[in-house]
């Protein structure tokens, strides 16, 4: 099957094309094109090293690619800033935990709350109505959102202090503060028990049901298979396999690319 | 952290009770630099003083009551000159003070003099500034540097210079020099070079000294502490730069220099206020053994002679001035210093009113002498 | 032309000396991961052990060269023993402050001991400078040129030839693998510090006879390391190597053509310049980010 | 710490120099509650961005040459026959010339270092501080160099109920002092705990977390870098009208150190800590003498400084709240071994 087709879709909302990323001599993506359909879960899977987490980061803006362009609502973003690109829209979560530790779990929302508030450093310093108001406003909204993922008896301790799947339960609430309407999940399940991988499948069907488009890059197939609408497969650098969950599951180059690497998690 | 608080604040009510306690001793701030760029010359300085102090001591104090000298570091620096002024009035409540060394330090000092009310004699400032202010506080012994140009104006035919630079540190003292000796020079026909500058705390000097040697002046007029000089005069030797050196401002240590530097410091000549190799020469000899007998005694650096004097001659007039004015009082201690009349080391200790009208200064009359270094020994020319 | 060439001569001279002291800053900042304060301390601790055994003491001079480079060492390794041998894996804020800590009380120390005056320490070189053509240099500094020298090119050595150094290497790479491979870190960062802290105190054994000795003259000594370290980029070697040399230049032409007073500022405009362009330093490799 | 408790500390300070009549004692409480200042604007860059700026004298003492400058006045020979003359201006004005310039040079620090972290942002700040020092020292024609400016005027008013002007002078600073202390912790305060300010947190905390939600870390951190420097300006513009003398010694790397020892041993990222620390720090040195030398006290200082980095890493604030929470807890639970409420973090409380 051709790697380059993607599957029939009428309205991309992200677009990856022709992306290549060299470290000094190092290739860790060559040549890489697809692209994800507003609503969709996407599944990026591959063997270790196939370039999945690097894609991550320059999709987000955290790595500059060598060729090639990423594409956002009909948006170049190559060249922004992480932070420009999650302002539109954009916003990734990380492979190794990634919380304020010190930090509230709340306060933990209060900053993912970041991008949908404004307001001036006069209008803080002199403390006006409307954010006082504003902060009101967030406080709810972060709360809210905590109860969405599960995390509101959590609220008042210490980001560090919450157990491993906790964390990684408030790192995608954090992503759901910051309204994407692209969600990119990087190893989301990671490390996680199987109550605590299951009650992440809920959460990722009610983010489905917000109309929030997810990218996600699991080694756990079973979720992998279960959740998502289609599963691109990358290995050393290239796209070998682009297509929905049962399809893929047959495709014997997959099968081969994992099986040459050892099967892990699958 | 509210009690947190209140434990802070009973620490700082604490920390205030402790300070201050009256005693049957009249107190003398002595504001000196005891580490820094000129610590060396502040050091032996703090050494005459103590001498003298304690020599009026055993003879039974002042008043009945014995000399106390409260001594604060500055620093060599004008900041801290102010801020140990500050701490030697306000805490340690001084009856008067010695200080405070360089010009810069010693007019650091001097809006505190005004705002306390108390008396200051100035033993080693040289420039104009200080007495011209109008700060009716200040009792200079020292030469200004227009004084000094002067009486080594007597000297200046003898040299048949014709063309000078001058190598200066760059505050009111090295500044002040070079102006008043240019203006000194020029007056007798002797044509004046270039100016170069040098921080006070600054090590290599070599860039100005690759200046000055492509002058072709006959003479180089130098002005710094003991410390600069002698890394001047290494790094003159370095760059093989030979004319006559003449230094300013009594803090030189020349016998030091001669001893270190070696053929380095020939054929230099060095304007001092007081030269201990030459006692008989000095104008009171018998003070000038007193106290050179009194140094030996205690073991301190020879070499100091030349500067502890500027701190012995000091105590010996704060102390008159007590005895006359008859009590600790500040302000009586101000009008009894213009009665003061003593023999010093350097020669007659007796205060001219100078500068503003009205709120003069004090300035006494000392003497200068120049002292040369021959072949590695000192001499007078 | 004749200046230039003095200049030259001068910039080589006091760069052998910067250089000298910027290895052992990068050297413990490449292995340790330590932004050494006391640094300057230790440059002053050279100083005054000369001062104390040659013109105290009495002990010939080079021999008391050799001596305060070797207490230098010395201390240094107490220093890692007493106050960071607790804190491998801190960040660099928590190491640093104890350093900053240890500047402290060593500067202080210092003062205490030998009060806040200037020392000087004589030399036993012929006072007559060597004159070559116009330009002339002092024996004295020509002495500190090929002495720094050697050290640096022993302290490369080290690295480049003995166990110890392949094992200082191989730490610097990767601290985890090293110590699987059953290199005793512990002795490898001890050997590092202490190694880091000789150089710095050979630097000032060196340049105190040249100058005064003062117990701040690390302060200005500390800051010029830094400054020699941005250069060649940080735990680069040869970086600081050529850094000390760059900063000289760059401080003598400033001071012979633009203006004296600003000669130390030339080099902290260099640092800013440096970082404001290519952070990472002027001879750093670009390295991989995550 | 409720606002009642905070404003009653307030009204307390301003009670002191009604009891406290001794010249020194007050002398001594002004420096701490400048330097305090100091060490408070040091904590926003320090405790709340993470980012340690080790130039932090820089903002200060360009606070106090800018503001002596202005109500000194001072000429400047521009070309050969033009010469720029600036009339002495009365000090307040100085004092908001000092706030206005110091910022600026935050912005511009800031900007300049929007791409270095740790280490180098470290190296940046020392050497932006050693240039200006450089500067003051060798501009003589400005700065009047290593003469120091000297009889900067003061910024007193008159204090009825003294008995002499020096101590009416100082009292008014006192006032003064305590009026801009106040005022910068509120605003500390308010930018801390704001969606701003959050941002600074987010940054120390995991930058690349906060750049992955939208939040621009070179503007907050641009943003607090100015904050920081004119709240310093504003502490270095007050010992310039206090002290009345700034020499380029006013930049020496020992003052930044005395801000980050005061900052680190109260506890950093905390808005108690700097004045916990500040006090410590500034009452220290007093208890000290007469006891040792100067020498010693410094050594005694650096020892301090390691100690607390070895046994309180977060500092005594953090510490004590953790001691009291637990305190509280422990006897809550004793109380009602089911309650689970007043299980407020040690964070949050410090916020």
């Amino acid at each position: 099957m051709n790697a380059h087709v993607t599957a029939t879709q009428s309205d991309p909302i992200l677009t990856v094309s022709n992306l290549a990323v060299h470290f000094g001599g190092l290739v860790a993506i060559s040549d890489a094109s697809f692209s994800v359909a507003k609503g969709e879960v996407v599944s990026l899977i591959g063997p270790n090293g196939a370039g999945k987490t690097t894609a991550f980061n320059v999709i987000s803006g955290f790595l500059p690619a060598t060729h090639g362009e990423v594409i956002y609502n009909g948006r170049r973003m190559g060249g922004l800033k992480p932070h420009e690109i999650a302002d539109a829209g954009l916003v990734r979560t990380f492979q190794k935990t990634s919380v304020f530790g010190n930090n509230t779990v709340l306060d933990n929302l209060m900053i993912g709350l970041h991008r949908r508030g404004s307001g001036s450093v006069w209008e803080t310093l002199l403390l006006s109505p409307r954010i006082r108001r504003q902060e009101e406003e967030f406080r709810d909204e972060a709360l809210q959102l905590l109860e969405f993922v599960g995390l509101a008896h959590r609220s008042a301790e210490l980001a560090g202090s919450l157990a491993y799947g906790e964390q990684r339960l408030l790192e995608v609430a954090v992503a759901l503060a910051a309204d994407p309407t692209l969600l990119l999940l990087d190893e989301p399940a990671c490390g996680m028990n199987p109550t605590e991988a299951m009650a992440f499948r809920r959460l990722l069907a009610e983010i489905g049901k917000r109309d929030i488009t997810v990218l996600l890059v699991e080694h756990n197939m079973r979720m992998v298979m279960g959740v998502s609408d289609r599963v691109v497969v990358l290995n050393h650098g290239r796209i070998i396999a682009n297509g929905p969950p049962a399809e893929i599951q047959q495709n014997p180059q997959v099968i081969q690319a994992y099986l040459g690497h050892g099967p892990k998690h699958a | 952290m509210s009690r947190l608080t209140k434990m802070a604040l009973m620490a700082s009510v604490l920390a205030c009770s402790v300070a201050g306690a009256a005693a049957d001793t009249i107190k003398i701030g002595i504001n000196q630099p005891l580490t820094g760029s000129v610590a060396a010359s502040g050091n032996f300085i703090t050494d005459g003083a103590k001498l003298a102090a304690e020599a009026i001591n055993e003879k039974g104090g002042v008043l009945g009551k014995q000399l106390e000298l409260v001594i604060e570091d500055n620093k060599s620096n004008p900041s801290e000159a102010a801020a140990a002024a500050e701490k030697l009035i306000s805490r340690d409540e001084v009856s008067a003070m010695m200080g405070a060394w360089g010009s810069s330090f010693t007019l650091a000092v001097m809006p505190k003099l005004q705002e306390y009310g108390i008396p200051m004699v100035v033993e080693t400032a040289s420039s104009s500034k200080v007495t011209s202010a109008g700060n009716p506080w200040v009792f200079r012994i020292a030469p200004t540097s227009e004084m000094e140009a002067k009486a080594f104006g007597q000297l200046v035919p003898e040299f048949a210079m014709k063309k000078v630079d001058f190598l200066v540190v760059n505050n009111d003292w090295g500044l002040g020099a070079a102006g008043e000796f240019g203006k000194m020079l020029k007056e007798q026909g002797v044509e004046v070079g270039m100016t170069e500058t040098m921080d006070p705390a600054a090590q290599d000097v070599s860039a100005q000294l690759a200046k000055i040697k492509a002058s072709d002046a006959d003479t180089l007029f130098v002005t710094t502490g003991y410390e600069q000089l002698s890394l001047v005069f290494k790094q003159l030797k370095a760059l093989d730069v030979n004319r006559r050196v003449i230094t300013t401002g009594g803090s030189q240590f020349p016998d030091r220099l001669a001893e270190q530097l070696g053929s380095a410091a020939d054929n230099s000549y060095h304007i001092l206020f007081f030269a201990p190799w030459f006692p008989d020469a000095a104008a009171n000899p018998e003070v000038a053994h007193g106290y050179i007998d009194q140094w030996n005694q205690k073991g301190y650096d020879k070499s100091g002679l030349s500067d502890g004097f500027r701190g012995y001659d000091a105590i010996t007039a704060i102390a008159a001035a007590v005895e006359a004015a008859g009590s600790a009082d500040p302000e009586a201690i101000r009008d009894a210093l213009w009665k003061v009349d003593v023999k010093g080391v350097n020669g007659n200790i007796k205060f001219q009113k100078v500068g503003v009208e009205g709120s003069e200064s004090g300035q006494s009359s000392p003497n200068v002498y120049v002292v040369e270094i021959k072949d590695g020994k000192l001499a007078l020319p | 032309m004749d200046q230039l060439l003095q200049h030259l001569l001068n910039a080589l001279i006091l760069g052998s000396t910067y250089a000298l002291l910027g290895i052992g800053l990068t050297f413990i900042f490449g292995i340790m991961r330590v932004v050494n304060f006391a640094h300057g301390e230790f440059y002053t601790f050279g100083a005054y052990m000369v001062y104390l055994f040659s013109v105290t003491l009495g002990v010939n001079f080079l021999l008391a060269i050799v001596i305060a480079i070797v207490l230098g060492i010395l201390l240094g390794a107490v220093v890692e023993w007493l106050l960071l041998s607790k804190h491998r894996g801190a960040d660099i804020d928590t190491t640093m402050l104890i350093m900053i800590g240890a500047w402290i009380i060593m500067q202080n120390a210092e003062q205490l001991l030998w009060s806040g005056v200037a020392k000087s320490i004589p030399m036993p070189f012929p006072e007559d400078p060597l004159t070559v053509g116009s330009v002339s240099v002092a024996w004295a500094r020509l002495f500190v040129f090929v002495m720094a020298t050697l050290l640096i090119i022993g302290a490369q050595m080290l690295i480049q030839r003995t166990r110890l150094g392949k094992a200082m290497r191989a730490t610097f790479q990767d601290t985890a693998t090293a110590s699987l491979m059953g290199i005793n870190i512990n002795m490898i960062y001890l050997a590092t510090f202490a190694l880091g802290s000789g150089l710095a105190a050979a630097a000032g054994a060196l340049l105190g006879p040249i100058f005064i000795v003062i117990p701040t003259m690390g302060n200005l000594a500390v800051i010029k390391a830094f400054a020699i370290v941005i250069l060649g980029g940080l735990g680069n070697m040869k970086g600081a190597a050529l850094g000390g040399f760059v900063l000289a230049l760059v401080e003598e032409f400033g001071a012979g053509y633009v203006s004296s007073g600003y000669r130390d500022a030339m080099g902290f405009l260099l640092i800013i310049l440096v970082l404001m362009v290519k952070p990472t330093g002027l001879f750093a490799r670009t390295e991989r980010i995550g | 710490m409720s606002n009642i408790s905070k404003w009653v500390i307030v009204l307390l300070l301003a009670t002191v120099p009604l009891w406290v009549t001794n010249q020194y004692q007050l002398h001594i409480l002004i420096m701490m509650g400048i330097f305090t200042i100091g060490a408070m604007s040091l904590n926003l860059l320090l405790g709340y961005t993470g980012q340690l700026s080790l130039g932090h004298v820089a903002f200060f003492g360009i606070g106090a040459y800018t503001t002596s400058l202005v109500s000194l006045g001072f000429d400047l020979k521009l070309t050969e026959d033009y010469t720029f003359v600036f009339a002495p201006k009365p000090a307040w004005f100085g004092v908001i010339c000092a706030i206005v310039v110091a910022g600026l040079c935050g912005w511009f620090v800031g900007k300049l270092s929007f791409r270095v972290r740790g280490a180098y942002f470290v190296i940046v700040t020392i050497s932006f501080a050693e240039v200006i020092r450089l500067v003051a020292l060798n501009w003589v024609d400005l700065t009047e160099g290593p003469m120091a400016l000297n009889n900067i005027p003061s910024l007193a008013f008159t204090i009825p109920w003294a008995d002499s002007a020096a101590l009416s002078r100082r009292i008014a600073n006192y006032y003064l002092v305590l009026a801009v202390a106040v005022i910068s912790s509120i605003i500390i305060q308010r930018l801390v705990q704001s969606r701003i300010g959050r941002t600074m947190v987010a940054l120390r905390e995991n930058e690349a977390l906060a750049k992955s939600v939208g939040v621009d870390v070179t503007r907050s951190l641009v943003l607090a870098a100015v904050v920081s420097a004119a709240i310093a300006g504003a502490a270095g513009a007050l010992y310039a009208h206090y002290v009345r003398i700034v020499d380029p010694d006013v930049f020496l790397f020992i003052y930044t150190v005395t801000m980050v020892i005061m900052v680190i041993a109260g506890g950093k990222g905390t808005l108690a800590g700097p004045l916990v620390g500040g006090v410590i720090f500034g009452i220290l040195p007093e208890l000290m003498r007469g006891h040792m030398l100067p020498e010693v006290q410094w050594i005694a200082y650096g020892a301090i400084m390691i100690l607390i980095v070895f046994f309180l890493p977060e500092g005594i604030v953090p510490a004590v709240q953790r001691w009291w929470a637990g305190f509280q807890r422990s006897r809550q639970s004793k109380m009602n071994p089911h309650s689970r409420a007043n299980k407020a973090s040690p964070r949050e409380a410090a916020q």
